[in-house]
C-alpha cells in the first residue's frame, strides 16, 4: 500500500546488487571458457566405445580390444535411432578369448544422439559407456557430427578416469565373469583335448 | 466409488434406451470402462456430470484410438467434489473410411474441446456438435491424419547422415527427384567401404 | 586556483574564441559549446548504457558485459560498430521519408533542450529568461518524433506503441509542468540560472534546495513520476513494453536508426533529469557549504548520474503499468497532487517563515497522499490478501 | 467445499453453452485491428500463436493455435518400446523432466502392476518436489518478466534453480533430460553425500521463498496489474477441465496428491493453498504457497527416507511386454494434471500411448479469460496459466 511494497522491492533489489559483489551464493556464474566446472561424475554427454588395451600386448589398438560383438540391442533400443551398426562377416577373438562378431561399422550420429543413456543401460557387454566430453562443436555438420567407430573408441583406462567408481564396478564384474568364462574354457578345452586325444588314439 | 456395472446399471435405469456395454480390461490396474452407442452418448454424458452420486463433473482425458476395424475415442472421467474416479467411457465408429462420426462430448464438459480437436486433426473422427472443429496440431489444408496406424510418412523430411536401409533409399530418391542431387556424402561410397 | 577549476571549460572556450576575429567570437563560442555538448552527452550515453546493463546484471545476480576491452567498457564501441553495419530496413510499405526523420526529429529536439540548461557556475550555452518554457516547448515535440516513428512504419505493434506513447506522454506533460511551476512560483523567474541562483545559500552549512521543502519534496515525487514516463523508462515503458509489443514504436527500426532512436532516449533521460536537478536538487550547487570548492560542474554531473542510477535501480525492481492504470494514475493521483502542491506552494510563500507552516504544508501533503492513495487502492479492490487451506 | 457443492448444484441447470466464451462488442466503430501474437513474439513462451482483434486495446476474439513445436511424440512412442519413450517424456514439460518421468512410470507400473520399492517412492518424492519448487520459482520468474520487470525476479529463481539442477545432474547426470525414472523404481540411487547436500539446499529454499515475497508480494504495481485480471470461476475451471495451481486459485479443493494419494504421499503431511478471487494475483500467491509446502514434504521426506534398494529386482527394462489391457494413471504435475494412457496388445510397444497434457488444457479458458481485457493482460492471463510448449504440442 502507498508505496512501501515497492521500497521493499527496491531494498531487495539494492541488498541483491550490493550482495552480488560480496556473496558467491548470489554471484553463481562461471566464466565458461576460463572458469570451468568439473562434470559429475554422473554427468553423461554422448556414447563412446570402450576398449581394453591391457588385455592386448599392443595397448593402442583400439579395433582388436572393442567390447562390442555387434549384438545390434543398443541399435534397436536407440530411441531416437542414432546408432547404426553393420556386423562383421567373420569372427575375432574378444576380450576373453571367445571368436566373437565384430562391428565392421559402428556409427553414431550425435547430432541426433540425445545423451539419454539407453543404449548404455542395455548394453550386456559393458561395451558402451557414456562420456563426458561435451565441446564437440564442428563447421562439417554432417561428417563432423557422425562419429564412426574409431572415433568412439576409448580405453578402459579413460573410462576410469571420467568414471572412476561405475568403472570400478564394472570391472569387477568383467574379471568374475572372466573366471567363470575360463572355468567353462577349461572344461571345454579340456574336453576338447580328451576328444582329440581320444580322437587320436 | 461404484463399479462399473453399478453405473451400467445407473445409466440405464436413468437414461431410457441407454445402450452400454462393459468393456472389462484384463491388465492390472482394473480400469474397467463403459461402451456407449453413439445415439446416447450426450444424455448419458449429461447424467453422468449431474447424477447427485456420480457427478463426474471433471473430464480428464480424451484419446482417439485407432482399431484395425474403427475409431474410438475414449473420456476418462473423475469427480472433483467427490474425489472418485476414474469412469472411462468409450465411443466407437462404424468403420474407419466414411462412417466416423461421433457426438462431441464438448457442450458437456468443455475440457473436450482441445481433445476432440486433437483427435479429429490427428484420427479423422468427426465430432457432430463440437462449436469448433478445426485442425488444432497440424496446418490448415493439411490432408490425412498422422496418427492413425496407415499414415506414411513423406518423404521430405530433413534428411540425417544415420539414415540406413529404405528409409535412407526413400530419402535418396526423394533428394533426386526433387533436386536432381544426389544426398552430399551419401551417395553410397560409404557403404562400399 | 578553485575558480580556474570551477570555470574551466568557460574560460577554455575564451581562450579559443580569442583567436578569432571580434566579430565571429559569439557565432564561434556558440558553436563550441554546441559541439561540446553534442560530443558529452552521446559520450555520456555510451557510458550509461554499460553502466546500466552492469548495474541491471549486478541486480540479478549476474556478472554484465565483461568481455569487450577492461570490464567490459568498450562495450559501446562494439555495439556501435554493430548498429552502423547492419542492414538498414526500411519496410516495404512504410512512408519512407518520414520514416527516416523520426529518428532525426526525436534527437534533434532532445539535444535542443539542453541549451537552457546550467551545467555549472556560467556554464549555460543560452540564459533564457523564459529557459524553462524554451525547454518544455522542445521535450513536447519530441512526441511527435515517436508518433511518426510508430505511425510510418506501419506495422501494428508500431501503431499501438506510438498511440500509447502519445497518450502517455501528453498525459505526463501536465503534472510534469505543473510541479515545475511551484518552483517558478517561489522563485518567480522562469530563468533556470535564476533558479539555481536561489536555491545557491546555506543555512547552517546546509543548503537551501527546494527538495527540502514540503512543496519542493513533493513536487520532486511528481516531477520524478512524471519524467519516468515522460522519458518511457521503467516501471512506465509501457510504448516499447517488449512483452506485448515486441519493441513499440520502434519495431521496424534497425541498424543505426534504431541506434538513434536508443541515443535519444538516453540524451532525454539525460536532459530531463539535468532539469530536475536544476529545479529541485540546486542544480550545481554543493550539498554541504564547506564543499563549495569542488567545481560546480562536478557537482551537476554527479546528481545527474545518480539520478540516473535510481532510473536504472528502477527499471531492475518494478514491473511495468498497464495503459490505463497509467492514465488513471495521472489524471487521479499525480495531477490532483500537483494541483494540491501549487496551493501548498503559495502557502508556503504567504505563510512567512517559523515553524508553523513547515507543519502545515507537510500535513496538507502528507494527508493527501494518503487520502488519495488509499481511496484509489480501495475504489480498485486493491490490496494484500489471506489464503485459506484445504488439509 | 461450501463453495464446490453450490457450483455443482447450479452446474445442473445451467442453460446451453453456458460454458463457451462470451461473444464481446467492440466499442469504437471502424475495424478491428487484427494482430498476429505469436509465434516469434517475445512473450508467448515459444512458439505459440494468438490470433488476436483489438479493438482499441481491448481484446474482442482471441484464438490459440497451436502445433508450431508438434513432434507427434505419441505416434513415435506407438513405434518403439515402453523403455524408449521415457528420455521422450524428459522432452514433454522441459521445466519439469522428473515428474513427466514419474507419470509415465506410474501409468506402466499400473499397467503391469509393478510394485515400487520405498526408498524409489521417497526419491521420487524428494525430486518431484524439488521440481515442483524449481517450476513454480521460474513460473512466477517468467511472469513477472512478463509485466516488464527486466527479468529481475526470474533471475533469482533461475539462481535458486541451478542449485536444483546441480543435484539433480549430480544424480541422474543431466540437469534437465534426467531419463530417470523406470518401471518398479530408479535408475540410480542417491548417495549419501547427495542426500546431505539435497537437504543443505532445502535448507536455503525458504530463504529465497522469503526473498521472492520481499521483492513482489505486497508491490503495488504488481497488485494493480494482476488483482482481479484474468478471473476463471470455480465452475468453467473444472467444466474446462483446468487443474494445478490454477484450479486451486480458483478456489478449488482438488491435488492429486491428496485425492489419488499416489506413490507415498499420503504418508506426508502438508496443506492445500486455495484462493478465493481466481486471478492473476491468486494464480501467483498459490504458487508461493505451494512452493513452502514442498519446502515442508521435502523436510519430511529427507528426514524418512531409509536405505534400501530403488528398483525391484523382479523389474523388466528390456523387453517389457505387458498383457493386453489398458491403464491410465495421473500425478499433481506442477502444470496439472498429467496422465498417461497406455493401451498394450501384448506387444512390446504400446498399442496407444496418450499424453493428458495439463499445459494444452489449462489454455483451453484462455479465451474466456482473455475476451474484453487490454492486451497487456493477455500476455499476462497467458503467462499465468504456467505452459511450456514441449508439452503443448507434444
Amino acid at each position: 500500500m502507498l508505496g512501501e511494497g515497492i521500497i521493499k522491492g527496491m531494498v531487495e533489489t539494492a541488498k541483491n546488487f550490493f550482495g552480488s559483489y560480496f556473496s558467491a551464493e548470489r554471484l553463481t556464474t562461471v566464466e565458461y571458457p576460463e572458469q570451468r566446472i568439473a562434470p559429475y561424475e554422473a554427468a553423461r554427454v554422448f556414447p563412446f566405445l570402450v576398449f581394453d588395451s591391457k588385455n592386448h600386448a599392443g595397448g593402442t589398438d583400439w579395433e582388436s580390444g572393442l567390447r562390442c560383438v555387434a549384438c545390434q540391442i543398443c541399435e534397436k533400443e536407440c530411441p531416437p535411432k542414432c546408432i547404426f551398426i553393420e556386423k562383421s562377416k567373420d569372427k575375432k577373438p574378444d576380450a576373453l578369448g571367445r571368436l566373437q562378431f565384430y562391428p565392421a561399422r559402428f556409427d553414431i550420429d550425435i547430432s541426433v544422439c540425445m545423451s539419454c543413456q539407453i543404449c548404455v543401460e542395455v548394453c550386456p557387454f559393458e561395451a558402451i559407456k557414456m562420456d563426458t566430453e561435451f565441446e564437440l562443436s564442428t563447421e562439417d555438420r554432417f561428417g563432423g557430427l557422425l562419429l564412426d567407430r574409431k572415433q568412439l573408441a576409448k580405453s578402459n583406462q579413460y573410462y576410469h578416469q571420467i568414471h572412476p567408481a561405475e568403472a570400478t564396478g564394472v570391472d569387477a564384474k568383467l574379471a568374475a565373469e572372466k573366471i567363470k568364462a575360463h572355468a567353462k574354457v577349461k572344461i571345454t578345452d579340456e574336453a576338447k583335448t580328451a576328444a582329440i586325444a581320444g580322437a587320436g588314439a | 466409488m461404484k463399479t462399473v456395472e453399478e453405473i451400467k446399471a445407473m445409466i440405464e435405469a436413468a437414461v431410457p434406451g441407454a445402450v452400454v456395454e462393459i468393456v472389462p480390461n484384463p491388465s492390472p490396474s482394473g480400469q474397467h470402462s463403459l461402451r456407449l452407442a453413439p445415439e446416447c452418448a450426450l444424455a448419458v454424458a449429461k447424467f453422468l456430470r449431474d447424477d447427485a452420486e456420480l457427478r463426474l463433473d471433471f473430464l480428464s482425458n480424451v484419446t482417439g484410438v485407432d482399431w484395425p476395424d474403427s475409431l474410438e475415442a475414449v473420456y476418462h472421467l473423475y469427480s472433483v467434489e467427490k474425489k472418485h474416479g476414474p469412469v472411462v467411457i468409450r465411443m466407437k465408429t462404424v468403420n474407419r473410411t466414411d462412417q466416423v462420426e461421433l457426438p462431441s462430448l464438448t457442450p458437456i464438459w468443455r475440457s473436450a474441446e482441445f481433445q476432440e480437436r486433437e483427435i479429429f486433426d490427428l484420427y479423422g473422427i468427426i465430432f457432430t456438435g463440437h462449436p469448433d472443429l478445426r485442425r488444432l496440431l497440424m496446418w490448415e489444408g493439411f490432408k490425412d491424419h498422422p496418427m492413425r496406424r496407415d499414415y506414411r510418412e513423406p518423404d521430405d523430411y530433413e534428411y540425417e547422415p544415420t539414415a540406413h536401409d529404405d528409409v535412407l533409399k526413400r530419402a535418396q530418391a526423394h533428394q533426386v527427384s526433387a533436386t536432381g542431387q544426389p544426398i552430399p556424402g551419401q551417395e553410397g561410397t560409404e557403404d562400399a567401404a | 586556483m578553485i575558480d580556474t577549476c570551477d570555470q574551466i571549460f568557460v574560460l577554455l572556450q575564451h581562450w579559443l574564441v580569442s583567436f578569432l576575429p571580434a566579430a565571429w567570437q559569439t557565432a564561434a563560442g556558440v558553436l563550441l559549446s554546441v559541439a561540446a555538448i553534442v560530443c558529452l552527452f552521446p559520450a555520456l550515453f555510451a557510458l550509461t548504457t554499460v553502466f546500466e546493463r552492469k548495474g541491471l546484471a549486478r541486480i540479478q545476480n549476474r556478472l554484465g558485459p565483461n568481455r569487450v576491452g577492461p570490464f567490459g567498457f568498450f562495450q559501446p564501441i562494439a555495439d556501435g560498430i554493430k548498429s552502423l553495419t547492419k542492414e538498414d530496413i526500411v519496410p516495404l510499405s512504410a512512408d519512407a521519408a518520414v520514416h527516416f526523420l523520426a529518428p532525426v526529429l526525436l534527437v534533434v529536439t532532445v539535444f535542443m533542450g539542453f541549451a537552457v540548461l546550467p551545467m555549472g557556475r556560467n556554464m549555460v550555452l543560452v540564459d533564457l529568461d523564459a529557459g524553462l518554457l524554451f525547454y518544455f516547448a522542445m521535450g513536447a515535440s519530441s512526441e511527435l518524433a515517436v508518433f511518426m516513428a510508430g505511425w510510418s512504419s506501419r506495422n501494428k505493434y508500431s501503431l499501438l506503441g506510438a498511440m500509447r506513447a502519445v497518450a502517455q506522454m501528453i498525459s505526463y506533460e501536465v503534472p510534469l509542468l505543473l510541479s515545475s511551476v511551484v518552483v517558478v512560483m517561489i522563485t518567480g523567474s522562469l530563468s533556470l540560472t535564476k533558479i539555481v541562483e536561489a536555491q545557491n545559500h546555506y543555512t547552517w552549512g546546509l543548503p537551501h534546495w527546494y527538495i527540502f521543502t514540503p512543496w519542493g519534496f513533493a513536487g520532486f515525487l511528481m516531477y520524478a513520476i512524471a519524467t519516468t514516463a515522460e522519458t518511457n523508462r521503467s516501471p512506465f515503458d509501457l510504448p516499447e513494453g517488449e512483452s506485448e509489443l515486441v519493441a513499440g514504436y520502434h519495431t521496424e527500426y534497425s541498424g543505426f536508426k534504431f541506434a538513434l532512436f536508443f541515443l535519444g532516449e538516453y540524451v532525454a533521460m539525460f536532459s530531463i533529469s539535468g532539469l530536475g536537478t536544476t529545479l529541485f536538487l540546486g542544480g550545481w550547487s554543493a550539498p554541504f557549504s564547506f564543499l563549495t570548492w569542488v567545481p560546480s560542474w562536478i557537482w551537476f554531473f554527479s546528481k545527474l548520474m545518480l539520478s540516473i542510477f535510481v532510473f536504472i535501480w528502477m527499471r531492475g525492481t518494478l514491473p511495468r503499468l498497464r495503459q490505463d492504470q497509467l492514465m488513471n494514475f495521472a489524471w487521479k493521483f499525480v495531477l490532483p497532487m500537483c494541483l494540491l502542491n501549487l496551493m501548498v506552494a503559495g502557502l508556503w510563500r504567504f505563510m512567512g517563515d517559523g515553524w508553523l507552516r513547515w507543519v502545515v504544508c507537510s500535513a496538507i501533503l502528507l494527508l493527501a497522499y494518503v487520502g488519495l492513495g488509499l481511496g484509489e487502492m480501495r475504489r480498485q479492490r486493491l490490496g494484500p490478501r489471506s489464503y485459506r487451506y484445504a488439509e | 467445499m461450501s463453495e464446490m457443492q453450490s457450483h455443482s448444484a447450479i452446474l445442473a441447470d445451467k442453460p446451453q453453452g453456458w460454458n463457451r466464451p462470451a461473444a464481446i462488442e467492440p466499442q469504437n466503430e471502424g475495424e478491428l485491428l487484427e494482430v498476429s501474437m505469436g509465434p516469434h513474439h517475445p512473450s508467448t513462451h515459444g512458439v505459440f500463436r494468438m490470433d488476436v482483434a483489438l479493438d482499441g486495446e481491448r481484446v474482442i476474439r482471441l484464438k490459440p493455435v497451436f502445433g508450431y513445436l508438434h513432434r507427434n511424440h505419441e505416434k513415435l512412442a506407438e513405434g518403439q518400446s515402453y523403455l524408449a519413450s521415457m528420455p521422450y517424456t524428459d522432452r514433454l514439460d522441459y521445466i519439469c523432466p522428473i515428474t513427466n518421468n514419474w507419470a509415465y512410470a506410474l501409468a506402466v507400473e499400473k499397467l503391469i502392476g509393478q510394485e515400487v520399492p520405498e526408498r524409489a517412492e521417497y526419491l521420487r518424492v524428494i525430486l518431484g518436489e524439488l521440481t515442483r519448487y524449481q517450476n513454480h520459482a521460474s513460473s512466477i520468474g517468467f511472469l513477472i518478466q512478463e509485466m516488464g520487470a527486466s527479468g529481475t525476479p526470474l533471475m533469482y529463481a533461475f539462481r535458486e534453480r541451478e542449485k536444483i539442477l546441480d543435484l539433480f545432474e549430480e544424480l541422474t547426470g543431466a540437469r534437465m533430460m534426467v531419463n530417470y525414472m523406470r518401471f518398479g523404481g530408479c535408475r540410480v540411487d542417491a548417495s549419501p553425500g547427495w542426500l546431505d547436500r539435497t537437504r543443505k539446499v532445502v535448507a536455503g529454499l525458504s530463504g529465497f521463498a522469503d526473498e521472492f515475497d520481499q521483492l513482489l508480494k505486497s508491490n503495488e504495481i504488481l497488485m494493480a496489474r494482476t488483482q482481479g485480471v484474468g478471473v476463471l470461476r470455480p465452475e468453467l475451471a473444472v467444466n474446462a477441465g483446468v487443474t494445478g495451481p490454477m484450479l486451486r486459485a480458483s478456489g478449488v479443493n482438488y491435488d492429486i496428491r491428496k485425492v489419488d494419494g499416489y506413490g507415498i504421499y499420503n504418508r506426508f503431511n502438508f496443506r492445500v493453498p486455495l484462493g478465493d478471487h481466481g486471478d492473476v494475483y491468486d494464480r501467483y500467491m498459490i504458487r508461493m504457497l505451494e512452493m513452502r509446502e514442498s519446502i515442508e514434504i521435502l523436510n519430511q521426506a529427507l528426514r524418512e527416507i531409509q536405505p534400501g534398494p530403488v528398483m525391484d529386482p523382479k523389474a523388466k527394462i528390456r523387453g517389457l511386454r505387458p498383457k493386453p489391457g489398458e491403464a491410465y494413471g495421473r500425478i499433481e504435475a506442477p502444470k496439472g494434471e498429467l496422465g498417461f494412457y497406455l493401451i498394450s496388445d501384448g506387444g512390446p510397444n504400446p498399442y496407444r500411448y496418450r499424453v493428458r497434457p495439463p499445459s494444452l488444457i489449462n489454455l483451453t479458458v484462455l479465451e474466456d479469460m482473455c475476451l474484453g481485457v487490454n492486451v497487456a493482460d493477455v500476455v499476462l492471463i497467458f503467462g499465468s496459466v504456467d505452459i511450456v510448449l514441449g508439452e503443448v504440442d507434444r
